[in-house]
Parts: C-alpha cells; sequence; structure tokens
C-alpha cells in the first residue's frame, strides 16, 4: 500500500509540505465525514413512509422553515475561519518554496526540449559557465544536504520539472528562465518527470537523480570532470 | 409603446392568428424556446456519447498499456495499429474528450438545454426576448460541433495540446505533429464562442425585461437566478477565450507571434487569457446544476429551500469571486509569489459562499418528508460528490500543496468530481425532472433507479481512486505511465479504475434505453406530476407555443411547500395562499 | 414581501412586460451585446498592452510606420459618421422622414469610406511590407527604418498586434455598414415612424461603440 | 416612444469636440514632447473622447441610473485582467 500513497520524502521541505497537506486532509476529512453523514442520516431518517393510516387521512406536513440566520451566519463563519488559517499555514512555505533558496545554493542549468532534459552541473568550483560545468542527459548528481537552485530554460514547448520524491515541481517556459531550489536529505536514486503536456513524447521523459554522499560526490565530480582545455587554447569559460 | 396590440389577451390568442407552422419551421429551424432547448439537448446528450466514448479508448490503455483493444482495429493503423492505442492519437483522445465535454455536452446541457426551456416557462414569459437569435444559437452549435469532430477524422490527426491548449505547444505543428486537427479546434472554439454570446444575450434581457407581473427579482427561482448569473460570466469570459483562440490561429495560420518567444511573444499571456476566461467557465459549468439542484431538493424535501437570499447571495458571491483566482492554475508556472498568494487567498474564500450554499441545502433536507424519487435521489449525490470536488479544491488552493498535486490524477480526480459527480448528476436529475414536461410523459422510476445507483457506485470506483494516483505522484495526460519506475506499482489501481470506467459507462444503457422508450411509451405526465410550485407547472406539458394562455402572476416565492396553512404540501406560484382561519 | 406594488407593467404585442431595468429589450440586449464586445477587446488591447509594455520588448516607433495623417482623417470621418448617425436619431424621433433618410446615407458613406481608407492603408502597408508577421526583410519599411537609424526591434509582434487589432476593428465598421445598409433600406420603405423607431437607436448604439473602440485603438496603436 | 419628446444634446458642439481632441490628440503625438508627459495627455484624451460619444451619442446621460451597472460592469474586469498580468513580469 505504500506505493498508493506520497513517495518517501527526500528534500528538505518535502516534510513540511506533507504536514500542511495532512492538516487539510484532517480539516477537510472532517468537513466531508460530517456532510456525507449528515446526509445519510437526513435520507434514512426522513424519507418518506409509508403511512399506515386511514388512506383518506391527510399525510403529516415537513416542518415548514425559511431559513435561520444564526445556523447561516455560523456555517459561514466556521469555513471562513477554516480556510483562512489554510492561506495563513500555506503562504510561509509558499514563499520558502519560491524564494527560499539558500545564498550559498550551487546553480544547475536545466535546459530541456523534446524530449529530453540536459543537466549542467557546477564543476568543483560551484558556479556554472566554467571549464569544469559537467553535462549530462537525463541525469543529474547532487550531493546530499546541499542545496541546489535550478535554472530552467526550455528550447520548445512549457515543460515542467517534477520529482516527487522531493514534491518539487516547476515549469520551464520558453522565453523565460524559472527558477527553483532544493536540498536533499536522502541518498539515493529518483525519477524526474516532466509534469506539463509537451507532446506526443510527453510520456517518456523520466531522468535519473541521483544524490550522493559528501565523499562519493566529490569523487565523481573528479571522474566525470571534463578534461582540462589544452593550455593556451582560447579559455572558452564564459563565466570569468 | 402606443403599438397597435391586436390581442391583449395573450399570446396563446396571438399565435391563433398565423397559419399552422411548415414542420421545418416547428422542429428544425424553430424560433420556440422549448423546441431549442431540446435540440439543444440531442445535441448535447450525442457529444455526452461521444466524449464518454473517447475516455474508454483512453481507459483502455491507462489500465491495459500497450495491449490491443477489441476492437479498436476499426480505427485504422494511424491511430490504433494492430488495435494498440498510438501516442499522438492518445493525446488526441485526451485533448478531444475534454473538449467534447466541456464545450459540446455539459455547456450546452446547462445554458442550452435547461437556460432555455426553463428561463421562460419559470418566469411566466411566452418566450425569449429574441427568439431568432435563440435559433441562430443553436444553428453555430452545428458548424462549431462539425469542426469539432472533423478533428477526429482529419489528416494528420485530432488536435493534441490538450483541452487548454498550451502555447506553444499548440501554436505549431512541429511541436505536436498535428498539422489540421488544431486550427480546426481553434475554429470549432471561435464559432462555439459566437453561440455561447447570443445565447447568453437572451438570457440576460429575458430575465430582466420579461418576467411576469409579480415575480420580483426575490421570487425569482433559484435555477433562475444561477442560469442569470451564469450569462453573465459567459458574456464576460467567452470573448476572452475567443480573442485569445483568434490569436493562436493567426499565430499557426498567419504565422504571427503573438504566443512564440523567439522574438518575443510570451507563453504565458496565453495562460494568463485563457484561465481568465477558463476560471469563470467552470462556475458557467456548475451554478446552473447549483441551480437545478436547489429546485429538485426543495420538491424532494417538500420544504422551502433554507435561507433563499443567503442562496442567491452564495451565487452572487461566488460569481464575484470568481474572476480573480484564474492565476491559481499557473501557480508552477513561474508567477511572481506575490501575484501567488493573492490568488490563493481570493480562491479560498471562495470555499465560504460554497460552504453555505452545501449547509443550506442540508438544512433544506432537514425535516424534511423526502420523496426519493429519481431526480431526488441524483440530486443528493450532486450534493455529496460536489462536497467532495470542492473539498479536494482546498489542496489546490494552497500554494505549497499546489506544488506536490498540480498535473497529476488529483487534478483530474477533483474535476471529475465537480463535473461529473457535480455538473452531470444534476443534469440527470433535471432531465429526469422535466422530461415529463418536455415530452408529456414520464421516465420510468424502476430504469431510472437502477441507472442512479450503478451509475453512483461505478462514478466512485472510477474517480476516487484517482486521487491516491495523484497523491502518489502520477502525472496527467501521459500515454503510458510505466515509462516511470515509481509509476509502475501503480498499475493494479489502474487497471482498476478503468474496469469501474467501463462500468460506468456501461451504465448509462439503462438511461438510453429509459429515455427513448419513455419518449414514446412514458406513462402520461399531467400538468404537475412533481407536485411542484413553479410556473412551468402550471401549464400543459409539453406547454403550448407561447407557453402561458394567460400572463401569470406571480404571488409568492418559488419555495412554498408544505405551508401550515395549505391543504397540499405545495403551492403554485401563481396561487394565492389561503387566508388563515383565525384571521 | 410586500414588493407587489413595485414594478411596472407595459403591453407591448399583446404581452406583460416588465421593464426591469426601464430599457426596452432591443436597447439592453444591445448594451449586453457591448458589454462582450468590450471583453473582446480587452483580449485583443489587453495583449497589445502587454507584449509591448509587460517586459522589456523592443517595439517600432508606431508614428515612423504607419501613415499618421491619413488614419488622423480616417478617424474623423468615423466620427462624422457618428455624427450622422445620432442626427438620424433626431431626425425620427422628431418625425422627420427625409432627414432620417438623408442622414443615414451619409452614415452609410462615412462607414463604407473609413473602411476604404482603411483597406488603402493595409494595401499600402502589405506594399511596404508590413505583414502580419513582421516586416519584410528588404521591404520599403525595414528599409528605411534602417537608414534612418531606427531601431526594428519588436517588429514581428508590431505586425500582429497591428493587423488583429485594426483588422477586427475594421471587420466590425464592415459588419455596421452592412447593417446600416440593411436599415437604410427600410427607412426609405417608412419601417421607421415617430412612435417606433428602435431599431434606429439600436443599431446607433452598436455604430457609436465601434467609433469608440477606434478612438480608443487609434490613440494606443498609432500614437504611443 | 410613448412619453415626453425626447430632448437631444447639441450634438454639433459634441462633434466640434470630438474633432478638436483628435487634432489636439495627433499635434501632441508629434510634438516630440517625453513619453513621460506624452503618454498621460493621450490616454487623458482618449478618455475624453470615449465620454463622449458614451453620454451624448450612446445617450447614457439618458438612461436610468441603474442601467449603467450593466454598462460599467465589463470595465472593472479588463483593468484586472491587465494589471495583474503586467504584475506578472513587473518582479
Amino acid at each position: 500500500m505504500r506505493h498508493w500513497w506520497f513517495p518517501e520524502s527526500a528534500s528538505s521541505y518535502a516534510g513540511d509540505l506533507d504536514s500542511l497537506f495532512y492538516l487539510i486532509l484532517y480539516i477537510t476529512g472532517a468537513v466531508f465525514l460530517v456532510v456525507e453523514a449528515g446526509l445519510l442520516w437526513f435520507v434514512i431518517r426522513y424519507r418518506r413512509r409509508p403511512v399506515a393510516a386511514a388512506p383518506g387521512a391527510a399525510e403529516p406536513k415537513a416542518y415548514y422553515i425559511e431559513g435561520s440566520a444564526a445556523a447561516e451566519i455560523i456555517w459561514t463563519m466556521i469555513p471562513a475561519v477554516l480556510v483562512v488559517l489554510v492561506a495563513v499555514l500555506s503562504q510561509g512555505l509558499w514563499y520558502h518554496l519560491k524564494d527560499g533558496a539558500p545564498s550559498n545554493a550551487t546553480p544547475i542549468g536545466v535546459m530541456v526540449k523534446q524530449f529530453e532534459w540536459q543537466f549542467t552541473m557546477a564543476g568543483a568550483d560551484g558556479r556554472l559557465g566554467t571549464d569544469d560545468d559537467i553535462t549530462r542527459k537525463d541525469h543529474l548528481t547532487v550531493q546530499v544536504d546541499q542545496a541546489y537552485q535550478l535554472e530552467l530554460q526550455s528550447i520548445d514547448v512549457i515543460h515542467s520539472f517534477f520529482v516527487p520524491a522531493f514534491r518539487l515541481k516547476q515549469d520551464a517556459v520558453p522565453g523565460m528562465t524559472t527558477r527553483a531550489w532544493f536540498r536533499a536529505t536522502r541518498i539515493g536514486e529518483y525519477e524526474v518527470a516532466c509534469a506539463e503536456l509537451c507532446g506526443l513524447g510527453h510520456y517518456r521523459m523520466p531522468a535519473r537523480l541521483v544524490v550522493l554522499s559528501a565523499e562519493d560526490f566529490t569523487r565523481w565530480q573528479a571522474a566525470e570532470a571534463p578534461p582540462p582545455p589544452p593550455p593556451g587554447g582560447g579559455g572558452g569559460g564564459s563565466g570569468q | 409603446m402606443t403599438a397597435s396590440t391586436p390581442t391583449a389577451h395573450g399570446p396563446a390568442g396571438h399565435a391563433d392568428h398565423h397559419a399552422e407552422p411548415s414542420f421545418l419551421r416547428k422542429y428544425v429551424f424553430s424560433t420556440d424556446h422549448k423546441v431549442i432547448a431540446i435540440q439543444f439537448l440531442f445535441y448535447s446528450l450525442f457529444f455526452l456519447l461521444v466524449g464518454g466514448a473517447l475516455a474508454m479508448l483512453i481507459r483502455w490503455q491507462l489500465g491495459f498499456p500497450g495491449q490491443p483493444m477489441p476492437g479498436a482495429g476499426v480505427l485504422g493503423d494511424d491511430a490504433a495499429p494492430g488495435g494498440v492505442i498510438a501516442p499522438k492519437f492518445y493525446i488526441g483522445l485526451v485533448t478531444m474528450h475534454a473538449t467534447y465535454m466541456i464545450f459540446f455536452a455539459v455547456m450546452p446541457l446547462l445554458v442550452g438545454t435547461f437556460a432555455n426551456y426553463l428561463i421562460p416557462l419559470k418566469i411566466g414569459a411566452p418566450d425569449m426576448a429574441f427568439p431568432r437569435l435563440n435559433m441562430w444559437s443553436f444553428w453555430l452549435m452545428i458548424p462549431a460541433g462539425v469542426l469539432a469532430l472533423a478533428g477526429l477524422v482529419v489528416e494528420g490527426g485530432s488536435a493534441a495540446a490538450g483541452w487548454t491548449a498550451y502555447a506553444p505547444l499548440a501554436n505549431s505543428p512541429d511541436y505536436t505533429g498535428v498539422t489540421g486537427g488544431q486550427v480546426l479546434w481553434c475554429l470549432s472554439i471561435a464559432v462555439f464562442a459566437a453561440s455561447s454570446l447570443l445565447g447568453s444575450v437572451n438570457y440576460i434581457t429575458t430575465i430582466i425585461n420579461m418576467r411576469a407581473p409579480g415575480m420580483v427579482w426575490f421570487r425569482l427561482p433559484l435555477s433562475v437566478w444561477a442560469l442569470f448569473i451564469t450569462a453573465i460570466l459567459a458574456i464576460l469570459a467567452v470573448p476572452i477565450l475567443a480573442g485569445a483562440v483568434i490569436m493562436l490561429l493567426f499565430d499557426q495560420i498567419l504565422h504571427t507571434h503573438f504566443y512564440l518567444p523567439a522574438v518575443g511573444g510570451q507563453p504565458l499571456l496565453w495562460q494568463h487569457l485563457f484561465w481568465f476566461f477558463g476560471h469563470p467557465e467552470v462556475y458557467i459549468l456548475i451554478l446552473p446544476a447549483m441551480g437545478i439542484v436547489s429546485e429538485i431538493i426543495a420538491n424532494g424535501s417538500r420544504k422551502p429551500i433554507f435561507g433563499y437570499h443567503t442562496m442567491v447571495y452564495a451565487i452572487c458571491g461566488i460569481a464575484f469571486l470568481g474572476w480573480m483566482v484564474w492565476g491559481h492554475h499557473m501557480f508552477q508556472s513561474g508567477m511572481n509569489p506575490i501575484l501567488g498568494t493573492s490568488f490563493m487567498v481570493s480562491t479560498v474564500l471562495i470555499a465560504v459562499p460554497t460552504a453555505i450554499k452545501v449547509f443550506n441545502w442540508m438544512g433544506t433536507m432537514w425535516r424534511g418528508r423526502l420523496w426519493l424519487h429519481t431526480p431526488m435521489l441524483n440530486a443528493i449525490a450532486f450534493v455529496a460528490m460536489f462536497v467532495i470536488g470542492g473539498l479536494s479544491g482546498i489542496f489546490m488552493a494552497s500554494t505549497p500543496v499546489d506544488m506536490y498535486i498540480h498535473d497529476t490524477y488529483f487534478i483530474v480526480a477533483h474535476i471529475h468530481y465537480v463535473l461529473f459527480g457535480g455538473s452531470l448528476f444534476a443534469i440527470f436529475a433535471g432531465i429526469y425532472f422535466w422530461f415529463p414536461k418536455m415530452f408529456g410523459r414520464m421516465m420510468n422510476e424502476r430504469l431510472g433507479k437502477l441507472h442512479f445507483w450503478t451509475t453512483f457506485v461505478a462514478y466512485n470506483a472510477t474517480f476516487f481512486p484517482m486521487h491516491l494516483l495523484g497523491i502518489a505522484g502520477h502525472m496527467r495526460r501521459i500515454y503510458d505511465p510505466n515509462a516511470y519506475q515509481f509509476l509502475q506499482p501503480l498499475q493494479p489501481l489502474n487497471t482498476f479504475i478503468s474496469v469501474s470506467a467501463f462500468a460506468l459507462f456501461a451504465a448509462q444503457l439503462p438511461f438510453i434505453v429509459n429515455f427513448f422508450w419513455s419518449l414514446f411509451r412514458g406513462r402520461p405526465a399531467g400538468m404537475n406530476p412533481w407536485r411542484d410550485n413553479g410556473l412551468e407547472w402550471t401549464v400543459p406539458s409539453p406547454p403550448p407555443h407561447g407557453n402561458f394562455a394567460h400572463t401569470p402572476r406571480v404571488l409568492h416565492g418559488p419555495y412554498e411547500f408544505s405551508h401550515p396553512d395549505t391543504v397540499e404540501d405545495f403551492l403554485p406560484q401563481d396561487q394565492p395562499l389561503p387566508a388563515r382561519p383565525g384571521a | 414581501m410586500g414588493a407587489d406594488a413595485r414594478p411596472q407593467f407595459r403591453m407591448t404585442h399583446g404581452r406583460q412586460v416588465e421593464y426591469g431595468l426601464g430599457v426596452y429589450s432591443g436597447k439592453l440586449g444591445m448594451w449586453v451585446f457591448l458589454c462582450s464586445e468590450v471583453m473582446f477587446f480587452t483580449a485583443l488591447i489587453g495583449a497589445y498592452i502587454i507584449l509591448r509594455w509587460g517586459s522589456s520588448q523592443a517595439w517600432p516607433d508606431p508614428t515612423k510606420v504607419l501613415n499618421i495623417s491619413l488614419t488622423a482623417f480616417n478617424t474623423f470621418l468615423l466620427i462624422c459618421s457618428s455624427v450622422s448617425m445620432v442626427k438620424a436619431y433626431a431626425a425620427v424621433s422628431h418625425g422627420d422622414q427625409r432627414g432620417l433618410r438623408l442622414w443615414l446615407l451619409a452614415t452609410v458613406a462615412g462607414g463604407a469610406a473609413f473602411v476604404g481608407v482603411q483597406v488603402y492603408e493595409y494595401l499600402h502597408l502589405i506594399h511596404a511590407g508590413v505583414l502580419p508577421s513582421g516586416f519584410r526583410e528588404g521591404g520599403e519599411i525595414m528599409e528605411a527604418l534602417t537608414r534612418a537609424g531606427l531601431p526594428t526591434g519588436g517588429h514581428e509582434l508590431f505586425g500582429a498586434a497591428f493587423f488583429t487589432m485594426t483588422g477586427f476593428h475594421g471587420f466590425h465598421v464592415s459588419c455596421g455598414v452592412l447593417c446600416m445598409i440593411w436599415v437604410t433600406v427600410k427607412a426609405f420603405r417608412g419601417h421607421y415612424t415617430q412612435a417606433h423607431h428602435e431599431g434606429i437607436e439600436v443599431i446607433g448604439l452598436y455604430w457609436h461603440f465601434v467609433d469608440l473602440v477606434w478612438i480608443i485603438l487609434f490613440t494606443i496603436v498609432y500614437l504611443f | 416612444m410613448t412619453t415626453v419628446e425626447k430632448k437631444h444634446p447639441p450634438y454639433m458642439l459634441v462633434w466640434l469636440w470630438l474633432a478638436a481632441l483628435t487634432i489636439i490628440e495627433v499635434w501632441a503625438a508629434q510634438a516630440g514632447l517625453t513619453r513621460r508627459i506624452l503618454i498621460p495627455i493621450l490616454i487623458l484624451l482618449a478618455v475624453w473622447k470615449a465620454a463622449l460619444v458614451a453620454i451624448y451619442f450612446m445617450h447614457l446621460k439618458f438612461e436610468p441610473r441603474r442601467f449603467l451597472l450593466v454598462v460599467l460592469a465589463p470595465l472593472p474586469l479588463a483593468v484586472i485582467l491587465v494589471v495583474a498580468v503586467l504584475q506578472e513580469w513587473g518582479k
């Protein structure tokens, strides 16, 4: 059954997001139970039963009432308070998700097109646009407990970068750069998906996201780093 | 107006002066709102069936990915080679299923059929204010529907960018692989917009200007209120869609660049315009359903609607707030977070008037004498299911939670709980309720209840598990979920949903049989089979051309059920309250 | 409740009608229709505003591409036809049939002339290389702007927005002219009387609305 | 019409105003003002002209007050749409 619920959470904010989800689930669940149980009760309790008395006798009538201001005020105020509560609780996390990238976050360039991802990971210098950048198709390797800032760009249509285990989703819109950030908290392998219909191959855009420990990550970085450019050969780094 | 009015005694006498109209005038190019309503009914039930059939193909692919569907070989090698649905065809199915259901089934049912049928009858008018425009509003739907259906058969396949047609995907065959289908889609939506416009002008004018004496605003039945507000939403929202679609069309055929970023166009402009229309559209699809349900719950409970005035204000409140929430479809589009917060607040606030309506319906049933006829069962199911759709909406309104469930099956579950569990149950309720008035014969109760219970069970078995899919991260609109490892364990759930969906489709058979059988063999209905108060029940079934022999005089509100002073437990709006014996 | 006494009823064509807003149905319907037209042009004009000012998008100077004097004259034509329309309405409401017919003819002429000038403008622009998809490379306009050292950035969006907005306005004027011809024919047949001339007022509303939209479009598209 | 003879406003005077305002507009656009001054002036003039047409030619001046509700309903929506979407790129 575990598979039919949230994927295991693996990012710093996934737990907060899940808690918010559960909070809303409890609130709405309570309302749900009250309404459905009430409807069921009314249907059973107040259904018209065949009258046993003589056929000519007048049937009893329903209770004539046109409304009740007090009742209506109550069931206006309760939902109002609840939803405002939800909004207030949501908004702190929202700014954290959208604007809360730590200043030391390492940048990752994401260039997406139909139907593949291209990730540009910073090398040992932690910056993009230098010679030690590592670019991989459909593959992203990150270090655990390190914050990353994604800079998403699309070449053709709108795609959406979705890592279920991180609870992270951000559209990549052609013509602009959108940003998202995450900090992985568990070592392991995760799947990146495209969440926005982007054409016929939309369903087959999985990419691998590997979270490594600090030592493994350094080792990986060293092994994967592109060979240094030949000395004096133009030094193409644009980020100098 | 000093016009020469030879017949001052009502339209029935007026009609007598004309010769019997030809068959073509009477049933085909008719300007009678009742005939037009019935035309809309058949039209949209046809599209409901087609849209449902497309959904079956979709569910086959999701339930049994990659396996040949029995009988699907007839679709040809482009669509389903060897009976296996192809990816391009699949996305076309997803697009056209939503397009048919929203624009050609549910909307014409609610604001074509019920608005046309009920507004003049319920307000005591002989017809619409502009009968000829009304006729045009139906006949424009024919080319719109033909254009929409043509997408399925043209070379290159149907539109395949989703019903939301997000730019720049929808802009170019390079992106979708679709050549003519996307252009046909745009044209069809543009013609649809024109039809909707003519209808809405009519409804607004009719309701404002043609109410019978005594039918003051706060004696209007809630269905008319809902349709009035809906028409206002449509008149202001649909032109935005028309403008946006025309720009999309020009991008496709004139090579303009409104939505193409290469030279400065804005893909997000499409989303803003589309959802500025799209969110009011959601209320266009639900408000009339709420109105219909209000009528039927009051009737089935034999009680006045609880808090009539509040119900009216709630409709207005939903419609008003509905204009300020479109951004909640775009939280993950890279929107400014401050803008996101304001959209979140306005969105959750809509829950308040919605909750009022739900609790007021429950208040109506409280201490009633529930007459559980088929319309009433469907209306109660509406409340029960709409609540689920409304509550799941709060998850999406919460911006952080939306970040996870956006574009997953949670959304699919939500929209179906609102649009099927909500609108469609209300539509069924409405059809069972007003069928006797439309055709003069009752629908079969036994078949009706069979239809209701099987639909209700199969419906929940189909759509409730979709919440779980969404929570597990299952994206929507994907052809084969097995392309992702984390979705593979969900396959049994997907198969279960598909089997339930087939059952749901099959459960409509009793309805179809009932509908056509009752059309010819149903028990004659009489004037007022449901013992209801609306003015439409004071005239014969079906009502004659011109509706009322004499303009009715409305003496009280529409929900005087079980009044202590009356003999019967209902009191039509043109009947006076008996004087209190003691007074 | 006791609200029975409030509404007033009048008889039209044998049915009782409550004039909910004190406006007869034809006029009310036309205004409701115009509301939707406002939203339609909001989509187009809004798109123009957003595309041009929503970002730091470059944009050609319209006064250097478009013929302002010609269009100013055209604006004047449309305003004149609006005036002739109200004069026609005033004439019929005073029972002046001759005035009605003459002013209607003047209105048709004004509208038709406006469409004619717009067609001329379009032909001229297309000839000079201004197309819905942008300025043609090597076209007259492109050359002229480059020679003068003026920026041409954003010309693709400029072309798209210009033709879409003015085109749809022109389409509305053309429909208006057709309706106006029909109304004029009816006027010559004596269809409108001092007591009955709602048709003139209703079509007039549409006509003035199209004029009003042009006033906005002219300012935003040609002068900004 | 049933009731009182309609009193017509001085249409020709309105026409003169419209013509004059158009001339001022065109002149202002070509006078080489800075955009910061020019744009508000042009907006003012356009709204002025539009208002003249709506009030006098479309007889809004003579309609019942509550009828204005119908007429003005779309305007706030138009403003909301454009302003909110401009926010989007205004960050």
